[in-house]
């Protein structure tokens, strides 16, 4: 397939393309339509390996690795870190807040997609030389794009090297935050509190049960209503705190049943197990 | 097959990438399109260059990788220092620019 | 090379600019003193420019020519002709004593911070625009006199907007915002003339391929430019537009009262014994110079304009109740006779038209200043606030009566001369435009008279009971300018001496010659 | 000699100088330096008439030119003068007459504390006025003639505290300036026509021009002479006029300045000579105002006010006697002379008549004063014989000759003019007789003055007795010397002369006159000598009334020019600051408002932006799919 593509177009290319565009197209609507950022940045590395097929299709097949290893593989990584760090699982609001905007953008859009689409058609483009000769004449793909990389390109080349060391360095001061005062100790920070009339005492902590013993679900109160103090504030503005309190209260009762009926004990067994429990 | 459906096919692509920068609202899915848009770009390079027996597309292509992922790198670093400091990582936050 | 006699006149006032500017807070004496003798000295050199030049000579002289900006043909030229000689002397003659007239006008208020300048801002910007004035009338390259109009906007804007009239009614915030609103109006509206003739400017370079004034005349002159007929209007039109509105012609005049109702009276006769008759001077040496035909086509609606101006300023004039609008509709009404002047395109009416410039300046300069000084003892711009003044400060009052009647053509001052000029120029060519204009003499009497005797006649008022005569500095503000106007009125030979052969050549540029006397008499000379 | 010329106008206007910007330290002597400077002019106007009177008739006129006034390509202008017989009548009379009022003065502002100012304007109108009838050219003829308005309008608001004296002085000068218009068209006129404006060569070739361009120069310099003698229509000013001090009504309103339009019309007697209609105007406007100020001076109770309509009547006579022609130049330059001896000798007897009354002037509060000033009555009585034409008196000599001159202008035009002549000779005794009646005979009907102060008559000083007796002695010799020492022959080189035919003989219309003269010196003493003399005027007949308020002139001045021109200027102050500012103001505010608009588009919102910068691409490349396809 690939010693074809460098010559001329087949059937089974045609098949491939259908097949792949179709699925490609559907990749980047998704991306665009996805709430979760998450999806998105799958979607788009899924119509990303498509492209990277097509690469190969068309005879580059360095670009196609490429493709995959760096688009694919580091970029796309890359996206999903920093959307890890920013919330994997928060979804966009669907409302539109800027007046006509999105009729705006399918207007534009559709007009721009219609007007490149007919300058396409528009464009004399029946030449067709294939990539035979030109892969071939330095022994290969990957040697052909070496000799311009390394002749005709050098200087680009050089200056694209220069771009990504700056890149990979405006990118360390950018997310590196200087310190620039001491450190506070740990007696000013409390003496600080005081001053500001904060909780004094650490907060509660989490509600850790036999059965949750997880950081996301609260302490209850005396009265058994859950304290959202004891939970850390990044679950509680997440929304991620699971309140079990209800749940935890009814198991609890259940078991002291249960158990007061199995093993015939009196009250008073009953309330040791519940001062052991606690 | 016309190997010109392959710019058809580009040309989708970046007009969906284009439309996704106009109405998704967070700066991540945003880049993401603009991705997108230049992978469209590049396609179509790679397309030009099959027809015309010519490997300066596919150089093109290369280059437009490097600058993106140059690019990927500092906007990423951007959108973690904003969302560090504004608790949110929408580009309609940052609207300070107005009169 | 000659001595840049032309360069060094424009230059030596910027530099005193430059140096007034940097004079210390605390030496505002120092600062006055050293921008009073830059305009002196200024003033010599403008009486070198005079002395050397000769009336018989070439239509340009003590020319100066280098290259500026070579790509675009833009040349650093300057010539004189006799309109130019007579309008620098103009200007450097009055600044002196717009100074002398303001020297108290910029000083701090008492509260005002230590490090604040004003007085050495006001004098600079004075002398800044005296320079770019000069360095206007100088400019025999078109592109250059463009810039320097446009300039001069810079420093008068500051000096309307940032030193206003102390005397106002109402708060000092709302006198702030009228002051800063007649800025910036004066601005816009010239801002916008300048944008017009810049667009004109451009054209004109397509067309002819170069700025320099002589050598566009000469081509035009010998056939070797062409210019459409439509073209040549429409770039008419552009220049014309732009000195009209400096001029200021109606109906682009309401500018005008509110800049001079605003500013201080040594600003107000800034903006229009100097700063507006750049407009006047431009329109006679380059709309007739650069576009004779067009000219010509457009006479019949500028004449109508400019009797519309005559007679509206004069009449608006004596509906005012506030003494420097109404010297500034009687301005406005002037100018309606040195456009009048310029566009009868008779000798008499052009050189009477340029004579007005002159004599218009200093007379409004003397009346000015002195409703200057009479404002700043009773702090109201009010007519109605006055009424016996003549019986407790007779000078002022007899000085405020000089320049009246210098405002109104009395024969025997310097600006009966040129009115009548422009009369008999215009009534020559078109004798329906010289009747309706001369019903401008009888309206300027009854502005003027009607002003002096509200404010300077009759019983006499409490508030101005105490008001002290003329001081010595008023004085020799006021007298040296009413013995020139005097002097003029009676002897103005040596001026139309300089100015006669220059509008010969516009007269010929324009390709018109003086109608004719239907009955000439033979024996003139046998008569005498 | 020629050059002395100058030194006549240079004495004055030195001395006005000298006194205006002299200072305090000069009022003490500035009265004695102004009347030296005026007898100094005088002397020289004697001098250059003795070396004139040496010379052949036809080459009489000098000549002196000083120097290029205003030279523009064909308009040449001279500061040049020329001297012949008609300038040197005005000089000597101007001079000479001035020169008295000058000494009246002395003693009349004594108590004055700005003496020394008013000797100044004095001086300064003596040179204007001398300017304006020596000047060689029409324009510097305008030159004095307005200069003598300056000193007019100064001298009228001479007392400038009184609202009124202010007003008047304003008025004045706003009259003379309508009649301006007038001079300076003409003289534009003439430039047209002939190329110069220069008295010599515009006179000389005259005839050469059209007809309606003379008519029409004629008619305008009829408008300069109505505005500056107060003619029909221009003479409203002149009553009002009254309120300068009364050396000034005596010598400018009554006998130089105001006859300046004599003058003006004599000496451009060539250009009416070929202008029939113009000169026909001229007629009828004189015989107008003759009757007009009669019938003003008849009814007015202000003694001034009274001699001022008398003043408009006896200028009547002049201006009509010079639109007669050849035949009436003469005489009109004639009683011109002998009215500047009576009238101002009437003037000065008014002013020495309230100098004894506390500045009373009404003169219904007189009454019985020829006792008290034997001198101000004997001199204004033979001043008050002149004026109606008693025979032999001076004003007899040239009035007689007027009615004869208006008679010989023939056909009904002619008995038509001769007519109101006589008429108005009528008047002139009844209202002239009334005047010296309500003054110096019956009851005394005194009044004490707005302080309190009975009146105590008293002869006034000696300083202006003096010069009221050399007045009276001209007024009562002036006519005989004239009539018998050949002035016809005198002017005739400059204004020609014509006997004309008359349709009845001299002696006739001599018979005539006296007779209409008798009639209405009867009449006022059946009115006024016979019956006492109310104090408060009764209300009189409509004619009176209306001739109270100077036959509704002013009130009609009032209703089109002052009441319009004020809704006028109102409206159009109006119309600058809403429509030509609101236009540009609009302007400023819709484009403000628009681009507030178009500050919407800028959201902020890096997405909006990008919408149009997509919309944008799309629009460039269906540019260039257009361009392609085109």
């Amino acid at each position: 397939m690939s010693a074809l593509a460098a010559y001329a177009t087949s059937t089974g290319e045609a098949f491939q393309f259908w097949i792949l565009g179709t699925v490609a197209v559907i990749g980047a609507l998704c991306t665009i339509l996805m709430r979760k950022a998450v999806h998105s940045a799958l979607c788009l590395a899924g119509t990303m390996i498509i492209l990277a097929v097509f690469y190969l299709a068309n005879g580059a097949y360095f670009l196609g690795i490429v493709q995959i290893v760096v688009y694919t593989g580091a970029i796309m990584m890359l996206f999903l870190f920093v959307v890890m760090l920013v919330g994997v699982t928060a979804a966009d609001s669907v409302k539109e807040t800027i007046k006509g905007q999105r009729w705006w953008a399918a207007a534009c859009g559709l007009g721009f997609g219609v007007l490149l689409f007919a300058g396409i058609g528009n464009a004399s483009l029946d030449e067709f030389t294939g990539l035979g000769a030109a892969n071939t004449a330095h022994g290969g793909n990957v040697e052909g794009l070496a000799t311009l990389i390394f002749t005709k390109y050098v200087f680009a080349f050089e200056i694209t090297g220069a771009l990504l060391i700056t890149a990979s360095v405006g990118a360390m001061v950018l997310t590196h935050r200087e310190r620039t005062e001491r450190a506070r100790t740990q007696r000013e920070l409390a003496e600080r509190r005081v001053r500001e009339g904060k909780h004094l005492p650490p907060l509660p902590a989490p509600g850790v049960y036999a059965r949750h013993n997880a950081v996301d679900v609260p302490g209850l109160l005396p009265d058994g209503t859950p304290s959202e103090l004891t939970v850390i504030s990044t679950l509680r503005e997440r929304g991620q705190v699971r309140d079990v309190s209800a749940e935890a209260l009814a198991d609890l009762k259940a078991l002291e049943q249960r158990s007061a009926e199995r093993l015939g004990r009196g009250r008073d067994e009953a309330r040791e197990g519940k001062e052991a429990t606690r | 097959m016309n190997p010109v459906n392959y710019l058809y096919l580009a040309a989708l692509l970046f007009t969906i990438g284009a439309v996704g920068v106009l109405i998704r609202r967070n700066a991540i899915v945003v880049f993401m399109c603009v991705e997108l848009m230049l992978n469209a770009c590049n396609l179509a390079f790679v397309t030009f260059s099959r027809m015309h027996g010519n490997l300066d597309g596919q150089i093109i292509a290369f280059f437009t990788m490097v600058v993106a992922a140059a690019e990927v790198v500092v906007g990423l670093a951007i959108i973690v220092s904003v969302f560090r400091s504004r608790h949110s990582a929408s580009v309609d936050d940052a609207s300070l620019m107005k009169l | 090379m000659s001595f840049p006699l032309l360069t060094v006149t424009a230059a030596v006032p910027a530099v005193g600019a430059i140096l007034t500017a940097a004079v210390p807070a605390g030496r505002r004496t120092a600062a006055k003193w050293l921008a009073l003798l830059v305009s002196l000295a200024t003033l010599v050199l403008a009486g070198l420019v005079f002395a050397r030049f000769e009336p018989g000579g070439d239509r340009y002289q003590l020319t100066e020519s280098h290259a500026w900006i070579k790509d675009f043909g833009v040349r650093y030229e300057l010539g004189v002709d006799g309109i130019g000689v007579a309008l620098i002397g103009l200007t450097a003659l009055l600044i002196p004593f717009v100074m002398l007239a303001g020297w108290h006008d910029a000083d701090p208020l008492e509260t005002s911070s230590k490090r604040w300048r004003p007085t050495q801002g006001f004098f600079a910007l004075i002398l800044m625009v005296e320079a770019m004035v000069i360095l206007s009338f100088e400019a025999t390259d078109v592109f250059l006199f463009y810039i320097l109009f446009e300039a001069m906007l810079i420093p008068m804007y500051f000096l309307i907007g940032g030193f206003g009239d102390r005397a106002h009614s109402g708060s000092d915030e709302n006198a702030a915002a009228q002051r800063s609103y007649a800025a910036v109006k004066f601005l816009l509206y010239n801002l916008v003339g300048g944008l017009i003739m810049l667009a004109a400017v451009i054209g004109l370079y397509t067309v002819a391929g170069n700025f320099s004034l002589t050598e566009i005349a000469e081509a035009r002159a010998n056939g070797t430019l062409e210019m459409a007929t439509g073209t040549e209007r429409w770039l008419f039109l552009g220049f014309f537009f732009a000195f009209a509105v400096k001029a200021p012609l109606w109906p682009l005049h309401t500018w005008l009262p509110n800049a001079m109702g605003e500013a201080t009276a040594p600003v107000a006769v800034l903006i229009t014994a100097i700063v507006d008759k750049v407009g006047t001077f431009a329109m006679l040496r380059f709309c007739l110079g650069l576009f004779p035909e067009a000219s010509q086509w457009a006479t019949p609606v500028i004449v109508v304009l400019a009797l519309i101006s005559i007679v509206y300023g004069a009449l608006l004039a004596v509906g005012q109740r506030d003494i420097k609008r109404l010297i500034a509709y009687a301005s406005i009404s002037h100018f309606g006779f040195i456009v009048l002047g310029i566009f009868a395109m008779t000798s008499q009416g052009q050189s009477g038209a340029t004579l007005y410039m002159v004599n218009h300046g200093i007379s409004t300069a003397a009346l000015m200043l002195v409703a200057g000084f009479l404002i700043s003892r009773r702090g109201s711009r009010l007519i109605a606030d006055y009424g016996g003044v003549q019986k407790v400060a007779p000078v002022l009052a007899g000085t405020f009566l000089i320049g009246g009647l210098a405002t109104l053509s009395l024969p025997g001052l310097a600006p009966f001369v040129s009115e009548f000029l422009v009369l008999v120029g215009t009534f020559a060519r078109y004798p329906a435009a010289g009747v309706v204009a001369t019903t401008g003499i009888v309206l300027a009497a009854l502005y003027v008279l009607v002003l002096y005797q509200r404010t300077m006649t009759g019983p006499v008022k409490e508030e101005v009971r105490s008001m002290p005569d003329l001081r010595p500095r008023e004085l020799a503000v006021v007298a040296p300018l009413i013995a020139v106007l005097l002097f003029l009125g009676v002897f103005p030979k040596p001026l139309t001496d300089v100015v006669n052969p220059a509008v010969r050549h516009t007269m010929s540029d324009v390709g018109k010659t003086d109608p004719t006397p239907e009955v000439p008499v033979q024996n003139v000379e046998a008569a005498k | 000699m020629d050059n002395l010329i100058a030194l006549l106008i240079a004495a004055p206007l030195l001395g006005a100088a000298v006194l205006l910007c002299g200072g305090r330290r000069l009022d003490k002597t500035g009265h004695w330096l102004g009347t030296l400077l005026a007898a100094v002019s005088f002397a020289t106007a004697v001098a250059l008439f003795a070396d004139m009177l040496g010379k052949g008739a036809d080459d009489r006129a000098m000549h002196q030119r000083l120097f290029s006034w205003i030279p523009v390509e064909g308009f040449q202008a001279d500061i040049a003068f020329q001297l012949d017989q008609l300038s040197m009548t005005f000089v000597l009379l101007i001079t000479g007459v001035g020169t008295l009022i000058h000494v009246y003065s002395i003693g009349y502002m004594e108590h004055d504390e700005r003496r020394r100012r008013f000797f100044g304007y004095l001086n300064l109108f003596v040179a204007a006025m001398l300017l304006l009838v020596l000047a060689d050219n029409y324009l510097l003829l305008y030159f004095g003639w307005e200069g003598v308005g300056l000193a007019s309008y100064l001298l009228i608001g001479f007392w400038q505290h009184k609202p009124s004296a202010a007003t008047a002085a304003k008025k004045a000068f706003l009259v003379n300036r309508v009649g301006d218009i007038g001079l300076s068209i003409a003289i534009m006129l003439m430039f047209t026509t002939f190329g110069t404006f220069a008295f010599g060569p515009v006179l000389a070739s005259a005839e050469n021009a059209t007809e309606g361009k003379l008519t029409a120069i004629g008619l305008m310099l009829l408008l300069a002479a109505c505005g500056k003698s107060a003619q029909v229509p221009l003479q409203s000013w002149l009553g009002d006029a009254m309120e300068g001090p009364t050396p000034v009504s005596a010598l400018i309103h009554a006998a130089t300045m105001v006859t300046a339009g004599v003058y003006l019309i004599v000496r451009s007697a060539d250009i009416f000579n070929a202008a029939p209609d113009a000169q026909l105007v001229v007629t009828i406007v004189g015989a107008v105002t003759l009757l007009f100020g009669a019938i003003v001076g008849c009814a007015k109770d202000d003694i001034k006010k009274a001699l001022a309509g008398s003043t408009m009547s006896q200028i009547g006579y002049m201006i009509l006697a010079a639109g007669l022609g050849p035949v009436g130049y003469v005489f009109a330059i004639m009683h011109l002379v002998t009215h500047g001896f009576f009238k101002a000798g009437l003037f000065l007897g008014a002013g020495s008549v309230m100098h004894g009354m506390n500045d009373e002037v009404d003169m219904r509060k007189y009454g019985g004063l020829r006792k008290y000033m034997p001198v101000t009555f004997i001199t204004f009585g033979l001043g008050y014989l002149a004026i109606i034409g008693f025979p032999g008196l001076s004003g007899f000599f040239s009035k007689d000759k007027i009615i004869e001159a208006a008679f010989a202008k023939g056909g009904t035009e002619g008995w038509i003019l001769g007519a109101v002549t006589l008429l108005g000779a009528a008047v002139t005794a009844y209202y002239m007789t009334r005047v010296m009646l309500m003054t110096f005979f019956g009851e005394k009907r005194w009044q004490p003055d707005a302080d309190g102060r009975p009146p105590h008559p008293h002869e006034s000083p000696k300083s202006m007795l003096v010069p009221m007796i050399l007045l009276a002695v001209g007024s009562v010799g002036g006519g005989a010397v004239f009539e018998f020492s050949g002035f016809t022959e005198w002017l005739e080189p400059v204004t020609g002369f014509d006997h004309g035919h008359a349709p009845i003989s001299a002696a006739a219309v001599t018979a005539a006159t006296v007779a209409v003269m008798v009639i209405g010196v009867g009449l006022a003493y059946l009115q006024y000598g016979r019956k006492p003399v109310p104090v408060v005027a009764p209300r009189g007949s409509l004619l009176t009334r209306a001739a109270r308020r100077d036959l509704l002139q002013d009130d009609l001045n009032h209703a089109v020019f002052v009441t319009g021109g004020t809704h006028l200027t109102r409206s159009l102050v109006y119309v600058d600051h809403t429509l030509v500012d609101g236009v540009v103001n609009g302007t400023a505010a819709s484009v403000g408002g628009l681009s507030g608009r178009l500050r919407k588009l800028q959201n902020g919102y890096v997405r909006s932006y990008a919408v149009s910068m997509l919309g944008g691409t799309a629009v460039l490349i269906a540019a260039t799919l257009l361009m392609r396809a085109v």
